[in-house]
This record gives C-alpha cells, structure tokens and sequence, in this order.
C-alpha cells in the first residue's frame, strides 16, 4: 500500500510527528508561525502547538540559530528553520564555531543535539542571492552531519532519524522539489546512514543529490531509450558520505558521471571524485566526469538560469561523452 | 504599538488619521510628486498583472501604499547623493531616475533591463544614478551604504548616501555594525527605514523588544526623525530636514517613516498574519487619493486648487502610456546571447573601474519626468545613455 | 568617557578613586571572596610564567586586575544558574567551582584537564558547573546564552543563565541580536559585560558611539546596572540586585562591570596602545590589595578588623600550596593518546545528552573552597567526579 | 643580487608600498593601528599615514568587510583586514552575497576593487576556533580570486597585483610563515595568474598551496635522500586554478600527492584531484592521493594538533604509498 504526497505534505507530516512525539521538540525561524512558513511547510501549526513550540524570529539568522544551539545544550530538540541557504551565511559563525566544535573542544562534555533546516537551490528565477546550493560547504565541517532528502520517503522520513542524533545536524531541502508529488509506501523506513540506488543500471553510474536527482532519473530515461541503462546514486547523507555505495556502483558500472547543482570548482561532486580516486580507481574505464553548475552568479532571466544550472541533455551529453 | 504584547496576542496596527490639509507646494511641484507616485503605482499594477500572466517571474515585491515615502524622500536628494536600496525598490529606482523601460525590461530578463536581465526585481543597479542596487539580503545594504559614505569622506565629496531599508532589517546585525560605525567615523549616511509594521508575516511587536525604533538608533548617538509615511507633505519636509542635518554634519542621521504595505509581501504571501480590516483601515491613508484630494481642494484662503479632476485623468493617461511604453519596450526586448552567460563575472580587464562622477545639476532634472516622450519604445539598449 | 573624541587623539582612561570603606560582610564570606580573588591572581601568575617556559602554549589571556567582578558576581549566583563567558575565564572557571587541577592540566594540554587538553586556557568547560565555555570568538557565547535560557524557561526551570562578555563584542552582531531576542522573548538572562575600556588594544572610544555602555543595552527594553568593578564589595551588591530582577521578571538584565585589564591583552601584545602610566593609576585601585586593605582596617565602631597580616599570609599559603598542587597534577598528568584524535567529534551511541541535572544546593558547597585538602595531586581524571 | 627578509617584514613592506603609491588604498581592520596589526604588519603605519588610512575598527566583522565594499564601489581601494580566518565566517554573507556578486548581479555596471586580506591556518596551539583553514570554501565562489602567497616573493608581490585588480580578491596569509625567512631577489616579479614549480622532479608531483608549502619542500627532501625526486607545485592562486600547471605536472610524473591543510572532505584538494581527472586522467600510473587534515576540529595539544595536521612524515609516506 502506499500514498501520494508531495514533498511539502511529507516534511509537514515529519514536522507534526516529531512535535507531536516529543515535547522537547519546538520549531524556531522566521515566518514559521502567523506566517505559516515561507513554503507553507507549518501552515497550521501555532494554532496546534502555539507561540512557544512554533517561535516566530526576528530577522537575526546568527541570533536564533546561535540560540537554537544554546537550547539544544539545555535539554531540548530546536529545530531551526533558517529561511533559505543564502541566509545561513549569516549563521555559519554560529554553526560552524559553536555547534559543530563543541562537542570536541569540551573534550566531549556538551553534545548540541540540533536540526537545521534550510531550503536550498535555484530554478525558480530568483538570482544571485537567492539561489545558492551551498551543500558542499557544510559537507567539510567536522562535527555536523548534512542530509539531503530527494524524495518522498526522505522527506518525510530524515528527520525522526536527525532529531534523534545527539549531535547537530543539517537538512537541505532543494525548493524545487516542495511540489514534487510522489508515493509513500506505507511501511517506508529511513535512515541516515547510506546512499541509495534510485534506479539500478550497468553502464554509467550517475551520482548526485537534492534537486538533481529527478533531473538525473529524466536523464537516465532518456538515456535508457538510446540503450544506455544508467544507475542512479543519491548520495542523501552529504556528510559523511557513504563510500562503499559509491564504490560498489563504480565497481560495476566502471563509468561515472557526477551530477551537483553547486558550483563546479571545489563542488560536492569533486569530492565524490576524491573518493573514486582512494576507493575505486582501477574499476574506472574513463575518467570520471561531473556536471555542475556554471561558475556564474546564477542570473535571473530564465534562459540564462537554465544555462547556469545542471540540466538533463547536460547530463544526457556527459555521458555520451564517456562511451565517444 | 507597546512593547508589553503577549507572544501569541492578536496585534491591530491601527493607522494615523489620513492625511489631509493643504500642500505647501508650488503646482509644478506638487504634480511632480503626485507623477512619481502615479507612475510607481501604474508600474506596479502592471508588473502585478504581468506576473500573473507568467512574463515576470521570481520575487516581486511592491511598493503599493508606501509611495509616499521614496517619493518624498528621493526628492530631497541631490543627483550627485548615492542610493541603496532593497529588494522592494522599483519606486527608488523610477524616482531616482532610471527609465521605467529598464526596469520593465529588467523585470522580463531582457538584456535591454539596467542589469541586462541578470537581477530581475530584486537588483536594480543604476550607476548613471547612483543606485546601487536593489540588493535581496535583509541588512544588507546597510553596510555598503556605510562604506560608501567612507569613501566620499575620505575623498572629499560632499555626497551623502540614503540607505533604505525595512523594519525588520533592524534586527540584524547588520544594522547595528552599520549603525555604530558610520555614528563612530561621522559618516554621511542617511538610514531612511521603512517601517511598514511587518517584516514578511512578522508583525514589528514580534520582532522588536523596542518598538520605538527612533528609540533605537538614537542609542548610537545620531539624531533621529520619525514621520508619518502615508503624508507625502510631511515626508519630503522632514527629509529634507535630515538631508541638511547630515550635509552640515557630516554625521548619520536616521529617519523611520511610518508606512503600509497594501499588497502581500511577494506574490507568494497568503497574508494569514493580518486582517482585511486592518490593511482597509490603512488604504484610508492612501498616499496617493489622499495627496490627490488634498490639491484638489480649494486652497485655504479659497483660491484655485492645485489639480483639477482634468488635470489628474490627463497625468494618468500620460503615465499609463509610459507603462505601455515600458511593457512594449520589455516585449520587444531581446535575450542575453547564452555565450555571454560569464561575461559580467569578472571586469574586463581595461575596464575604467573608478565611482561613476555624479552628473553635474545642470545635466540632468532633479525629478525626471517620464521617458515615454523622449524615448521611442524601440529596443535599443535603455543602458545606452551611458 | 566623552563620546567627541576625535579619532587620533589620544585616550587617557582614568581609574575611580580607589576602592575603599567598610566591608559589610562577615568574616567568612569576606575572607573566601578574598580567597577566591587570590587563587585566580596566583593562578595565572603561575600561568604566565609556565608560558615563558613553554608549559602553556596557544593564546593566555590574564584575567589579573579584574578578579573582583568574577568573584564578586559569580558568588551572587546559585548552582543550578548556567554561565557562558569567554577566553579570559580562568576566574569564572575556578570560582564557579572548577577544580584547579583541572585547568592546569587544560592548559598544559593534558587528558586530566577539564576538556581533555582539546580546548586549552580559552575553552574551560564543565558540565557539573554548567560551564558552557570558554568561547574564543567574541561575542559568540551571547547568543547561546539567550539559547540556554530559553530551554530553561520552556522547560519551567528557574535557573538563570549569566554570560560575561567584553566591551568589544558590544560592537559584534551578536550583541545586538542576542539582546533582542532576550529582551522579545523575556528570557532569564544576565549579561554581564566586563567593560575593561579595551578590545585587543582599541580603547572603547574608538569603537564605540556610545561609551555608555548601559544606554545601549536599555535600548533593547532591559534593566541595566553599571558598577565599579574594582569594588568587589558594590559588584556583588550589584549582581545580587541584578540576579534578584531576572529571577523576579523572567526577563533579562544587563549589568555592566567597570574594569580594567592589568596585563597585557594576550601573551604576544606588546602593549602600544596605552601608557605605562594608565596602567598604574588604575593598579591603585587593584581589587586585591584595596580589598585586603578594607578587611585589616578596623570597622567603623573601632571594633576588630576582619583580616590580620598573619591570616592573609596563612590564606596565600594555602592558595600557593594550591597552585603547586594544580602545576604538580598537570605535570603529572597523560597525554590523551593519538588513536583516540577523532573520538570526541561526534557522540557515541547511547550517550545520554540531556542538560545536566542542576546538582542540588545541598550537595555542593556554594562557594568551593581550594580543593587543595581534598583532593590528591595524583593524576586521577580531575573529571571523575562526573 | 638579494636580500634576507621575513614574510611578515614582506607583507609589510608590499603594504607601505600600496599606500605610499596610491592615496586611494587605506588599510582598515581589527587593531590594524595602535595595536600595530595583530601579527606586527602593520607597526608605525599609523604614525605615517594617520588614522583616515590606517583605520581600526570595532568587533564588526561583517559591518566593516562590508563598508570595505562600499568603499570600493565608491573609488577607493581598501585593503580590509580580517584578523583570521575564523572570523571571516561572520562576513561571509557580504564577500559571498555582495562582493562576489555584484558586477554580474548589476549587469556589469559596478566592479568591486576590493583586497580582503587574512591570517589563516593552525599549527600554533590555538585550538578549535582558532584553526581554520578554509581557502577551499573561498575558492568555490565565482566573482572573486583567491591568493595564497606561500613564499618571501609572494608575501612581497602579490599584494599589488591583487590591489590592481578590478574585482575582490581574497589574500590567505599562514600565519605558521609569518616568522618564515629567506631571499628576496632585486628583480623580482610576481603575477597572480598561475601556479609555480617550487622544486623541480621527475618522480612525483606534489601540489600544495600556502602553510603546507614548507612542510612539502621538506618532505621533498626526505625523499631526495631516498631516491625520490619530487616535482612540488605552489598553486599559489586558489581561484581560478591554474590547471594547465597541474596537468602538466602529471603529465611530466605521473604519480600525484595533493596536500592540503583544509578538512579532507570537500577540501580544495578534491577539487585538484577532480581537475586532474578532467585534464590529465590518462597520464596516471597511480590514483591520485592526499594528505589533509584529519576531520576533527584542531586540538589544543601539540601532539593532538600535530597529528591532526599534515606533516612532512606523512607526505612521505603517502609518496612511498604510491611506489609500493
Ligand atoms: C538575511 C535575510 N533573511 C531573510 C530574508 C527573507 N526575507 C525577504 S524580505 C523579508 C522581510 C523583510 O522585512 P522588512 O525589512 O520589514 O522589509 P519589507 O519587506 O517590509 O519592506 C524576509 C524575511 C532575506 N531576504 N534576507
Ligand atoms: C569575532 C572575533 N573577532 C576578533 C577576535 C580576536 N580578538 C580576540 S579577543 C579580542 C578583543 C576583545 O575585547 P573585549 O570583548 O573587550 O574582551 P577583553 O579581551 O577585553 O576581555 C579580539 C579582537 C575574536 N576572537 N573573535
Ligand atoms: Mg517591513
Ligand atoms: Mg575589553
């Protein structure tokens, strides 16, 4: 049996149960209350659990997710909505200075058991300052776990996993997928320990995360009517990666093409790249290839974004190249 | 509005009485104003519509009910005056100057728009008017309008730089670095917020210890004014009080005009966090049928109004033809080459880089009228003048 | 403290007229404020000289001249209360209750040391005190701080939260959104800012609009209290009035202790930004030797004094018997083996993580007494009493 | 002709130099004046150029990174400096959000001549929030360059160019080389477009960049003894990367270490590594490998710290690994 939701219902109802489950449980951010959360993910919610659990914030990102650290540090389970990843630049201080060295630097005396979320991405026309992928800068950070769901399951099922981690931990969800409707199996499980095969192939091995992934599944059903059957990763677990998953799809497919929305120097995918070299080098029968964004400030006029952003003929395109 | 709100009370932000009474301005004046805040309106209304129909996409944030402010203000400023604004700009950007038809064509993605379609919205850049964006991080601005002000310091320039910005920017740290910096060097910032009582769905009570937000900047030694920003009158008086306050003392000046936001704050806002009657009771204060009865009435001593009804449908004729200059000028427009995608990344080296030198007063009309006369809708590009 | 200083000139920061007149204590909390103050004072003289020999290593900041505000403000808290506080907490350390052994070994990088050797003199934690660092950047622990009182009150807890911080981070950010969050939200925090009219070597005029420093603060809506923190008498008055109104209004309350730092501002300032001659009219007013000179005078009725030279030497004694016990322990002590590098970043599954349960009044002593007697110098983990 | 300085008195003198030349550059940063710079850079600077040039500023990372901008857009040519790279994280939203973005967000219309300068790295016991090195993060962004002046000449020359340039530019300083001496040629000329061979091998390319430059030159040496000659590239400028110099290193040994003092993952390491899989891949007798820092944020401890980092031993090894 299963359902069909979209990925906004899907991280509502994670959201609900974990407020509902857990009383230490509250939701913090801007335009989460009264507001009913910028993409409508907590509409309803300060009627059900009121101003307290579901606390509108000021215009403070260093503020509040500093004091969602300091509340996970006193005894509760903040989830902290920072608008979007273009704003959390004025919170890395916080995540990157507190939350993510506290644990160590007391010599394991605090845990910070906290979730960010964030949306992330572009693809919707709102330029340079509201379309950055910043994934693979939170992925370097020590001491932070980075998650990435792609898909109903994901969506709604990384979070009970996230809160019940002692220590911090933050999900970017690509605004691009809030519409995307899919099934929920009624028996789903989710972890956050591995990526996962989203279409099982033998000739390339795709990788990728977020909002690439269903450009890559299009791209592997094209692919597919030409006669190239592409497994596809989702990475999912940005940090730590999962090697052995990609490892194995080396291991089997021995063509890989990387697929990451972020800027292509010093990208999530370059990592991925890193790993094939200390993991899977001599299972490759081409050099691996990725497919990034342009090193551009992504602009507004469609057009352009488009030729900014990773794109399935784009990904289409790298993998013809592998087997030219 | 006090301090004392219980978290999850319902807040009414109750309006001023409207503004009313007689305009102390010469005609010619007063009609340029009510021009400006006609075109931004007609703008809007059409760049609202165009959304709808899918030509202007990404974030669109209007200025609906709060024209008086940047009309006001912007007409207190001298051409050689930098500006810095948000994302809720396209009012700064048409009084400041900048042809309505590049920003129309800005709003489609046209190369022929100020940023060549790169910005949209969010990002109108006018170096011809100094504006320096158009900038879509909350605080943001204000930092670069400090620096800004440094750099005419250090070089000498009398200019000063009007930073707009909203009531929930003042949460940021952003603003208070930016606050006690330019108050600690004396720089000639203007901080000119535009507190329209929410920042997105946040009423100011959930967001501001102290509402007062005069209250607040004061604590970092300027002076401070707070005007009411449905009153167009009062608006340009008292910023023109602040414009002499920072050119004779090189210091920063902060002014709060008290406004309204009539529509939603981006066409994706349901608006749960506020009532109708609320937002009703406010467009009672309308900046513009309240400016426009005002020079309609006869004046005190019982002579000739300023505006006749005539005169008002004759100005709006004229700027519905600008707006329908700028929409064709948007649809005529041409694409980027998608092999120009880096070009603008990096400077081209050669590229002169020095601050654009203000226009001399003579060069140019304190308050452009509109283009729609001067300029033919043909899709030459509308960056060319500079 | 005039706010017209010019940028270049110069800045004579003069002390108070020293510290002076009865102490309304009794004798035993008299002597173990003193106490107190003298253990931090020996403690980081030793310090300092066991970086000249390369004992101690990394950024030292001394926390000499300052004692009486640690002292005198943290005695006025109870044991549940949470503190946050900075790089220079060697005294907020050892005063809220942090065995001396377990610094010492910190700062020589020792496994025995309070964090293992991972943090050093800047990052002394103790969950058992609640000692939530020891934060090297400034200004970042404001706003965990504003966190850990909100926990306490969602979870209907009466504990407070301190956080002591430096007239530098009132410039940061992290002041100004901390603030408001606290004082929006009326939560139970006390910010305590050690104002020692520097930051690194800029002298609080040039960094600060507003020098007075409660003003700022009372901007956000919070009571203020601003007190001579060379007084340890009025510092703790102070903080007890201050502790009285958080705990009264649930709300916070900024407290500001006027200081000064003895030393230099690290180990590696060489000291340009002011003359040798401040520095020693402000050690006039030194809280160790202007308190001890209060306690040996005799009180206003002609009555006993509350300290002889012999008990002060007695209480020196012991509190260098201390320090050599604390040096002999860190000297003694492990290094954390390089296998275990990677064990701390993450916790173990199982590990319990909820705040630690506030130990009762009854079970710790208000204000811990040198655990010298108590506790061997072997090098036992000093953290096995968790 | 030459002569011995220090990196710091190098610096220092490319600083005397930019504002002796140009009345339009000031200096403005924490304790840059009566301090005399936190690291001695800038010592008697106030005294010659006064307190307009020589600006110190309140704790406001993010405040005075962004007037820097400002100023910048309005004719000048700060050289603003942030005291280490640990704090750059507040002002990461100005450099990433305005600097980076504006002449492209702006269609062109306004160039951001601004020299952000830093201190970064560990190896001096300072501890988890005093650590960093975060170049990699800064090299993802497009909009800016970045710089990594490892040696005397760079410390002297890169400075000017940097200043010169229309666009902001991001100076790395490893404060583990501010005590660092050695020869400065009369003649010498220093760009900002590419790499350098810093030791010239036939056996092994070793590419690096910044404070890891010393600790490789050394590691080169220990492997001379053995037999090893050992090609050591200087990247030098971190973005945009000089990938003709990478590629034609591997071209000449085949065999390729990159060290990096960044996190391992998703460190600018990867991205050499990606690169070298983009224009080099075939060359390869070997994966490629890498010494970075362990992923743990750095401890206190000397021997924690130094186990945490990369060190001349374990370049070594990673070098043997590769004949073995
Ligand atoms: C740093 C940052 N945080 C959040 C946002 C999302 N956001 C855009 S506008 C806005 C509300 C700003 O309110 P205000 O400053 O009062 O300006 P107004 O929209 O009312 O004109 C928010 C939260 C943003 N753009 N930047
Ligand atoms: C965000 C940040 N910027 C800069 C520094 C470097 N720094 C360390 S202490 C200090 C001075 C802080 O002064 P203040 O807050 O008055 O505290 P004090 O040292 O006087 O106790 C500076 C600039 C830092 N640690 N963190
Ligand atoms: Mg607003
Ligand atoms: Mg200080």
């Amino acid at each position: 049996m299963s359902r069909k939701i979209s990925y906004r219902e899907a991280m509502r109802a994670a959201m609900h149960e974990a407020l509902t489950n857990d009383p230490r449980v509250f939701l913090m951010g801007e335009d989460v209350g009264r507001y009913g959360g910028t993409y409508a993910f907590s509409k309803g919610f300060l009627d059900e659990f009121g101003p307290e659990r579901i606390r509108d914030t000021p215009l403070s990102e260093l503020g509040f997710v500093g004091a969602g650290i300091g509340a996970a540090l006193g005894g509760l389970r903040p989830i902290v909505e920072v608008m979007t990843v273009n704003f959390s630049l004025l919170a890395l201080d916080q995540i990157v200075n507190s939350a993510a060295l506290y644990r160590h630097m007391s010599g394991g005396q605090f845990s910070v058991p906290l979730v960010i979320r964030m949306a992330t991405g572009a693809g919707r026309q709102l330029a340079a300052q509201h379309s950055h992928s910043l994934e693979g800068w939170y992925a370097h950070i020590p001491g932070i776990k980075v998650l990435a769901p792609a898909t109903i399951e994901d969506a709604r099922g990384m979070l009970a996993p996230a809160l019940a981690d002692p220590d911090p931990v933050v999900i970017f969800e690509h605004a691009g997928l809030f519409n995307m409707e899919g099934e929920l199996p009624d028996d789903w499980t989710v972890g956050i320990a591995s990526a996962k095969v989203r279409r099982a192939g033998k000739d390339v091995a795709i990788i990728t995360y977020g909002g690439s992934l269903p450009k890559t599944l299009a791209a592997a059903e094209i692919l597919a009517a030409d006669g190239v059957e592409a497994e596809v990763i989702d990475l999912r677990v940005l940090r730590p990666l999962d090697t052995a998953t990609i490892a194995a799809a080396v291991a089997k497919c021995h063509r890989v093409v990387v697929v990451d929305e972020g800027w292509r120097s010093g990208s999530l995918a370059a990592e991925v790249m890193a790993r094939i070299f200390e993991n899977a080098f001599w299972e490759l029968d081409a050099p691996v290839v990725r497919v990034c964004s342009e090193e551009v400030p992504i602009p507004y006029a469609k057009h352009l974004e488009d030729a900014a952003l990773p794109q399935p003929e784009k990904i289409v395109a790298a993998v013809k190249g592998l087997f030219a | 509005m006090t301090r004392k709100t219980p978290v999850n009370q319902k807040i009414e932000h109750r309006p001023p009485p409207p503004p009313a009474g007689p305009v102390p301005w010469d005609k010619d004046f007063a009609l340029q104003l009510l021009l400006d805040m006609l075109r931004i309106r007609r703008l809007e209304e059409k760049a609202a519509e165009l959304y709808g129909e899918g030509k202007i996409r990404g974030f669109l944030h209007l200025y609906i009910g709060e024209e008086a402010v940047a009309v006001g203000a912007l007409h207190a400023l001298a051409p050689e005056d930098n500006v810095v604004a948000t994302y809720r700009e396209h009012g700064h950007a048409l009084v400041r100057g900048m042809p309505m038809q590049a920003i129309m064509a800005e709003m489609y993605g046209k190369q022929e728009g100020c940023a060549r379609g790169h910005g949209g919205s969010m990002h109108l850049f006018d170096a011809a008017t100094r504006l320096y964006g158009g900038n879509a991080i909350v605080g943001g601005g204000l930092p670069l309008a400090t620096g800004l002000a440094l750099a005419a310091k250090l070089q000498g320039e009398t200019r000063l730089t009007a930073c707009f910005f909203g009531d929930g920017a003042v949460a940021e740290g952003a603003f208070h670095e930016s606050l006690n910096l330019a108050a600690l060097w004396k720089l000639p910032v203007l901080f000119c917020c535009e507190n329209n009582l929410y920042g997105m769905g946040t009423a100011i009570e959930r967001a501001e210890a102290q509402t007062d937000l005069c209250v607040k900047a004061a604590s970092y030694g300027m002076p401070t004014f707070a005007v009411d920003g449905m009153d167009i009158v009062d608006v340009h008086a008292t910023m023109q009080k602040a414009v002499a306050k920072v050119r004779k003392s090189a210091g920063p000046v902060f002014v709060e005009f008290r406004t309204y936001r009539f529509r939603a704050h981006s066409m994706f806002d349901a608006e749960l966090y506020r009532d109708k009657a609320e937002v009703a009771a406010w467009q009672k204060c309308g900046p513009l049928h309240t400016f426009t009865a005002r020079l309609k009435a006869k004046d005190a001593k019982g002579g000739k109004a300023k505006l006749t009804e005539k005169e008002f449908l004759e100005l709006d004729k004229r700027v519905q033809a600008e707006v329908a200059e700028a929409v064709a000028f948007a649809e005529a427009g041409s694409w980027e080459p998608v092999e120009d995608l880096l070009k603008d990344v990096h400077t081209p080296e050669g590229t002169v880089t020095a601050a654009p030198q203000a226009s001399t007063k003579a060069g140019r009309a304190k308050s452009p009228a509109p283009r729609s006369g001067r300029r033919s809708s043909k899709p030459t590009s509308a960056r060319g003048r500079r």
